[in-house]
């Protein structure tokens, strides 16, 4: 298929290729970080995470609607002000669900995966009967659309670059979080024997419910930044769950680490197999190669073995 | 000693089936229309696959949220019979390859596909009906259960398998019909199935074949195969050092559960008159686990309640109050959860049951007497009764230890 | 965004009370009924209704099945509201055959089976003379064995794959030939295209459409460089829109649906093709002015679409269509193709039920062919043998706003021909 | 080393990591027929997961465990059990909602596979045996309470049970008397030493008191390898042992 293009055409697709391949790979990450804390570190199955990506979309719309009501003049760096809405939104969310349903659910995880079901069914209702069933258009500031040209062939989306920048920006602060804080190591200990933490002074409940506002408030802030790249409506969430999971599973519940692994994985493949075959093909191809691999490696990709 | 006999129909699930035949095969018909009949006999078919999910996730603790897989490959088998049936040469002349099915003719297929030569059978077509889906409930199975992928990685595993075929079955329209499905099903062997008359009977194919996979399902479920199920949910590790290969167990009653999904994807097909991939996909493949956990996940006969009940609400509720349907639906999900883990069977366990005279629970009168009323209902729990509920206790129900870490400790 | 509906709206919700008052009035003595239809002038019930339809003597009752929750709900709300427009004005200027139109709204949830369930509901249980409904082919295809079983009529608005011609459907959109074949000769004639990329969502409406273009570009001697499908829903198109740049076509065909439409165009622009450059230039048959209010018109900037209406129709009939509307929904709400062709319903079954004197369903239709509406927004239409309405199709420009300009109108009504021979 | 098939359980070399951290390194020791075997040591001496390595619940890295001359590190836990070894858990793990009767029958070794099962009869022999094995397990009173109801330390009789109706050759319990009264913990002392009748046993326990009225012999485990081995007289006065366990 490639004999009738120029040497120089072929390079410039595969590099934007191999870029569209990492714009795919940040966007999983972004989608998949959120759930990763929530289910790896806490065992919880959040269906709704999809609704809470869709939250942060909505408020980044009211963000922007605001913003060009009473200040024209900022709108440019609106953008920054609406993440952080959208997370701080999220967030308080996140925390009253955690404080009202997940946490008399710790002990049945599948019951979880019902209970947040049924939380996603009801803000979709609400999202549909506040901001009406059609989807919403985010004016974004220009600066964000367009592209930058690197050689006439090669353009690099400048809204990829952003979603590649946030993701990092995002890994590290949760790298930090996790690893490197007071509050990161309070998790993990829960995570690790939650009776010993609570036995030691950590506030397990506390720490439960900070962990699962935060892995919400990152799913508002992926929301907030597909908004550059997706649509807002009422059942947008939903497009994304499945995608989502199979990301934080195949790279291994409780890994971090694994999570980005697989979503490099899942990226490649998919971005790889789009270019070659038919996008539906190419779907089905990934989604079967997930499963497959999760059938040989059940534990997913970066488990640790652990003794049992 | 009353362990001495393990009996399959205690006497007040006996009672409980005769109440439910009696409602299904003489009250609904009487108090409805047709029109009302058949969609009473459409929910009906949902009750199948939360019969399975009663055994599979009830009992065994697998939780799969891709019967509706298995519901669809059912009612697809049978739409493919009722299809080619009703593309004959003559009433499909004006196609530009008269003799197949119109969908692949507007996809400028000209030949029907080998694969579905065989559905010309009815005989075949009953066969595959349960088959195909089991075939592929058992590949399914066979793959995880050996690599013991269980609990919620199961769940969503299965998920994406439904999300997998539902892409499939759309994008490869012009053998599947696409996302229209296969619709305009017409007669079967030159019966019109879509008189009232023919609606009618059909209704009440659907009720007894839903009361024999009760009926099977009982059997399991009281047999030891049922009680290993309870172990397994509860101390894998234990069932699997007592000498039993868990996967085996694990695969067979997932492989029911596909077959009756199977069985009520196929009774949907003849009743409804279409089958489309909007049954195997993600939501209603979670919507048909809340009919089995709103009846109650440890009782069947629950799951049929439960079914009849969410379905009848969603269409009414609908009728008037369409916004409301999903804040209800959703509060229904959160409610079963928290409140009322077994759903209405344990509530009935525990209001109702306690208050039943000694003949419904089919005890010999000194032996009733003798217990006396020392607890509330510690009868429950001995081997005759229906359910492993322990009601009365105020631990959180035991059965609920569904989900198995792979990798927890 | 939708507003909150005035309490004209909530009639639905009282409706079976007031019904049940009606039927109450219908067991009135015979003479006293008698003196109230003379004074209404209209033809007495037993001639207007003899199959036992919901008719009374001052009132008919008609449904309205579209999804109002589930994913298609972005799409069908503005055909209800365009519904219930049509049905208020008929019912403000005297109704028809002077009775009040009453609508009973169900839900389809966006799931076939549940619109099969409804439109059973309405036909056998409330007796709706006529059904105003439907969004995707998957749901008409699921409605359709019901509404020949109980002899329904159903007046389906969106704009489809043809293949299709029931007795008991008047189908308001265009089917694909009108829309496509005049689109692509207008590109062919007037930009120059030689070559095209077909890309579409995965199902059967842009299938279909896309194999009649292909056809179309084939006979005329052109070339197709890519076709491609996308599952419903599908938020990634990078690759895609690589592959387009490798094989650098003068025209993108584009038949995305639903939320995949903002992410293919939003990343498009991301990607650096400027539309309005029109290099390549985009032809679009699914992006009416509603799917725009998802995109954002500055995202969209520089498309064509080819459809037979853009709410920047300069006409008079347009002009007080779009001010009705507006007064009625809102000032911000936009107006798309298939809101129109909703719209289109009611008073083509209006029409034809006058012209039969009769809301029987077997004279309604006999009466429908040759039906004109010649104070259609869209101009001038006409119901053919075939059910589907003779139309225009016209191009418009994607502007900024969100709005349409249009570029050009097929000088005559085009046939709708739902069997195109050749193009299968 | 060629004398190996004389004892019920030869293992030989083993080792397992669990990234990089050697829980069992080249562990070798002897089951005799008929022995009660005891394996002491401090925490994380790798004692449990050499029960683990034995029943097949825990892969080897490598070396071997043969009992009576089969190989068991290639085999399904299943399979273990069948070639008859019976693993006792550190806590009891028993079915709470099931009666100890069923519990008991469970274990009962008949209708192993699915179809089995499907056709297993509750016969005269099955209640026969139930009845006796509850009675050795002081459980006879017991048999329709769920199991879920029992004290701590018959649930723990209940699981030694669950084994015994097993008929196993080689018994693994993971400290039976934890958590037991002092009257439990001497009626669990004579229920070992009636039920280790013709087979052999290995037992992990830290109740030093315990170990020295059942042990034929005693292994010490450190850091995943034998430390020290002998009677429990010889093991007490083994200057490493003092150091390690022992002196603290």
């Amino acid at each position: 298929m490639f004999a009738e293009y120029t040497a120089s055409e072929l390079t410039a697709i595969f590099a934007m290729q191999g870029f569209a391949g990492l714009i795919l790979f940040s966007v999983l990450v972004l989608m998949a970080l959120g759930l990763a804390i929530i289910f790896g570190q806490m065992g919880v199955i959040n269906m709704a995470h999809g609704e809470f990506m869709i939250l942060g979309a909505y408020v980044t719309y009211l963000t922007s609607n605001l913003f060009s009501e009473y200040m024209p003049s900022l709108f440019d760096g609106y953008f920054f002000v609406a993440m952080a809405m959208a997370f701080l939104v999220t967030f308080l969310l996140g925390m009253l669900v955690e404080w009202g349903l997940i946490r008399h659910l710790y002990k049945r995880p599948l019951d979880t995966l019902l209970a947040t079901w049924g939380l996603s069914l009801i803000l979709q209702q609400i999202y549909r009967s506040v901001f009406g069933a059609r989807e919403v258009g985010v004016t974004l500031p220009d600066w964000m659309m367009g592209s930058y040209p690197l050689t006439d062939m090669v353009e690099v989306p400048i809204n990829g670059i952003f979603v590649m920048v946030l993701t990092l920006v995002i890994s590290i602060g949760i790298y930090f979080l996790m690893f490197r804080s007071r509050w990161g190591k309070q998790v993990r200990a829960v995570v690790q024997n939650r009776p010993m933490a609570g036995a030691v002074g950590i506030n397990t409940e506390k720490v439960d419910r900070l962990t699962f506002g935060i892995g919400c408030g990152i799913a508002g802030i992926a929301g907030s930044a597909f908004t550059m790249i997706g649509s807002t409506g009422p059942t947008s969430g939903q497009l994304y769950i499945v995608d989502t999971f199979l990301v934080v599973v195949f790279g291994g519940a409780q890994s971090l680490l694994g999570t980005i692994a697989s979503a490099f994985t899942i990226s490649q493949a998919q971005s790889t197999m789009e270019f070659f075959l038919s996008g539906s093909m190419a779907k089905v191809l990934t989604l079967l190669f997930v499963v497959g691999i999760l059938m040989l490696r059940p534990q997913g990709l970066f488990a640790l073995k652990i003794r049992r | 000693m009353n362990h001495k006999q393990i009996t399959y129909f205690p006497r007040k699930d006996l009672i409980g089936f005769a109440i439910l035949a009696a409602v299904l095969m003489l009250v609904l018909p009487m108090a409805l229309d047709v029109f009302r009949l058949n969609l009473v006999g459409k929910y009906l078919t949902y009750a199948f696959v939360a019969i399975g999910l009663v055994l599979c996730w009830g009992y065994g603790g697998i939780l799969s949220l891709g019967q509706g897989v298995f519901f669809g490959l059912g009612g697809y088998c049978m739409a493919m019979f009722l299809k080619l049936e009703s593309s004959d040469p003559e009433s499909t002349k004006i196609q530009s390859t008269p003799g197949i099915p119109d969908f692949m003719d507007w996809n400028q297929i000209t030949e029907l596909p080998w694969w579905w030569e065989p559905f010309y059978s009815l005989p075949f077509t009953l066969f595959a009906v349960v088959a195909v889906p089991v075939l592929f409930a058992f590949i399914i199975s066979v793959a995880m259960f050996k690599r013991r992928v269980g609990g919620v990685y199961f769940a969503i595993i299965t998920q994406a398998i439904a999300a997998i075929l539902t892409i499939l079955i759309i994008g490869q329209q012009g053998y599947t019909g696409g996302v229209n499905g296969i619709t305009d099903l017409r007669t079967l062997l030159g019966w019109d199935i879509r008189t009232d008359e023919a609606k009618t009977i059909l209704y009440f194919v659907c009720c007894l074949l839903l009361l024999a996979s009760l009926a099977t399902a009982q059997i399991i479920r009281r047999n030891k195969v049922g009680r290993i199920l309870v172990a397994m949910r509860d101390q894998e590790d234990r069932v699997r050092f007592s000498g039993y290969d868990v996967s085996n167990f694990k695969i067979f009653v997932f492989c029911m559960a596909a077959a009756f999904s199977a069985i009520g994807g196929a009774m949907f097909t003849l009743q409804v008159g279409f089958m489309s991939p909007s049954f195997v996909g993600i939501v209603p493949s979670i919507e048909m686990v809340i009919y089995c956990a709103v009846g109650g996940r440890l009782s069947l006969l629950g799951a049929v309640y439960g079914s009849l009940l969410v379905n009848w609400a969603k269409t009414s509720l609908s009728e008037s109050f369409p916004e409301l349907w999903l804040f209800g639906l959703g509060a229904l999900f959160i409610g079963v959860v928290l409140a009322f883990p077994n759903g209405i069977a344990g509530l009935f366990q525990r209001y109702v049951e306690p208050y039943m005279p000694a003949w419904y629970h089919g005890r010999v009168a000194a032996k009733a007497s003798e217990k006396g009323n020392s607890t509330t209902s510690g009868d429950n729990v001995t081997p005759d009764t229906s359910e492993e509920v322990p009601t009365g206790s105020d631990k959180q129900p035991a059965t609920l230890k569904g989900g198995h870490y792979v990798n927890a400790e | 965004m939708m507003k909150k509906a005035p309490p004209k709206a909530t009639r639905d919700d009282s409706q079976a009370s007031r019904r049940g008052l009606l039927k109450m009035l219908a067991a009135l003595p015979a003479s006293l009924m008698l003196a109230s239809q003379i004074s209404w002038a209209a033809p007495a019930t037993s001639e207007v209704n003899t199959s036992g339809l919901a008719v009374t003597d001052d009132t008919v009752t008609v449904g309205i099945l579209h999804s109002i929750t589930g994913t298609m709900a972005i799409s069908e709300t503005g055909s209800v509201q365009a519904e219930k427009l049509a049905i208020e004005q008929i019912n403000a200027t005297g109704g028809v055959l002077g009775r009040q139109i009453e609508y009973i709204q169900e839900d389809g949830a966006s799931d076939w089976p549940t619109f099969a369930e409804k439109s059973k509901k309405l036909l056998v249980n409330d007796k709706v003379a006529a059904v105003f409904g439907c969004w995707t082919s998957a749901s008409r295809k699921a409605v359709l064995p019901v509404f020949e079983q109980y002899n329904g009529m159903l007046y389906y608005p969106t704009f489809y794959e043809g293949l299709e011609q029931s007795p008991n459907v008047i189908y308001t959109g265009q089917e694909a030939t009108q829309q496509i074949i005049a689109g692509i000769d207008w590109v062919v004639k007037e930009k120059g295209a030689k070559s095209f990329y077909l890309l579409g969502s995965d199902y059967i409406w842009p299938r279909t459409s896309n194999k009649i273009a292909r056809k179309h570009i084939e006979k005329l001697g052109l070339k197709v460089v890519g076709e491609e499908y996308y599952p419903l829903g599908h938020t990634q198109f990078n690759s895609v829109i690589n592959k387009i740049k490798l094989r650098k076509p003068d025209v993108i065909y584009a038949i995305v649906v639903g939320g995949s439409n903002v992410a293919f165009y939003k990343q498009l622009k991301a990607a650096g093709i400027d539309l309005t450059k029109e290099k390549p230039l985009l032809l679009t048959i699914s992006v009416t002015e509603d799917e725009i209010l998802g995109i954002g018109g500055e995202n969209i900037d520089g498309a064509y679409a080819a459809m037979k209406y853009f709410q920047s129709l300069d006409n008079p009939n347009n002009e007080a269509f779009v001010k009705a509307f507006k007064e009625r929904w809102g000032d911000d709400i936009v107006i798309g193709d298939v809101t129109q062709a909703a719209y289109l319903g009611p008073w083509l079954w209006k029409a034809a039920v006058e012209k039969a004197g009769s809301f029987d369903i077997d004279k309604v239709r006999a009466a429908s062919p040759g039906i004109e509406l010649t104070t259609a927004p869209e101009g001038y239409v006409r119901i053919h043998e075939n059910h589907h309405l003779w139309s225009k199709t016209r191009v418009g420009l994607a502007q900024p706003d969100g709005q349409y300009k249009v570029v050009y109108e097929s000088e005559d009504l085009i046939e709708p021909n739902p069997f195109p021979e050749g193009y299968q | 080393m060629s004398t190996q098939n004389d004892f019920v359980l030869a293992v030989e070399g083993l080792s397992v990591s669990f990234d990089g951290f050697k829980a069992v390194n080249d562990l070798s020791f002897y089951v005799d027929e008929g022995e009660i075997r005891v394996i002491i040591g401090p925490n994380g001496a790798g004692k449990t997961t050499v029960l683990d390595l034995i029943c097949g619940r825990t892969q080897a890295t490598e070396g071997s465990i043969r009992f009576r001359g089969k190989e068991l590190t290639k085999m399904k836990e299943h399979a273990i059990v069948h070639a008859g070894v019976g693993r006792k858990f550190q806590n009891p793990s028993i079915y709470e909602d099931l009666t100890v009767f069923e519990n008991l029958e469970l274990s009962y070794p008949k209708g192993y596979t699915v179809f089995g099962a499907l056709a297993f009869k509750r016969d005269a022999a099955v209640i026969e045996e139930v009845e006796r094995i509850a009675d050795t397990i002081f459980l006879s009173e017991e048999l329709e309470k769920p199991a879920g109801l029992l004290s701590h330390g018959q649930k723990q009789w209940l699981e030694i049970g669950m084994l015994l109706i097993q008929k196993p050759d080689l018994l693994m319990l993971d400290e039976p008397v934890a958590g037991m009264s002092v009257a439990e913990r001497r009626q669990t002392a004579i229920l070992l030493r009636r039920i280790t009748e013709g087979r052999s046993v290995i037992v992990i326990e830290h109740d030093m008191h315990f170990v020295e009225e059942i042990a034929d012999r005693v292994t010490v485990l450190h850091q995943g390898k034998v430390l020290s081995e002998g009677s429990m007289e010889r093991v007490k006065n083994d200057p490493k042992v003092v150091e390690v366990y022992l002196g603290h």
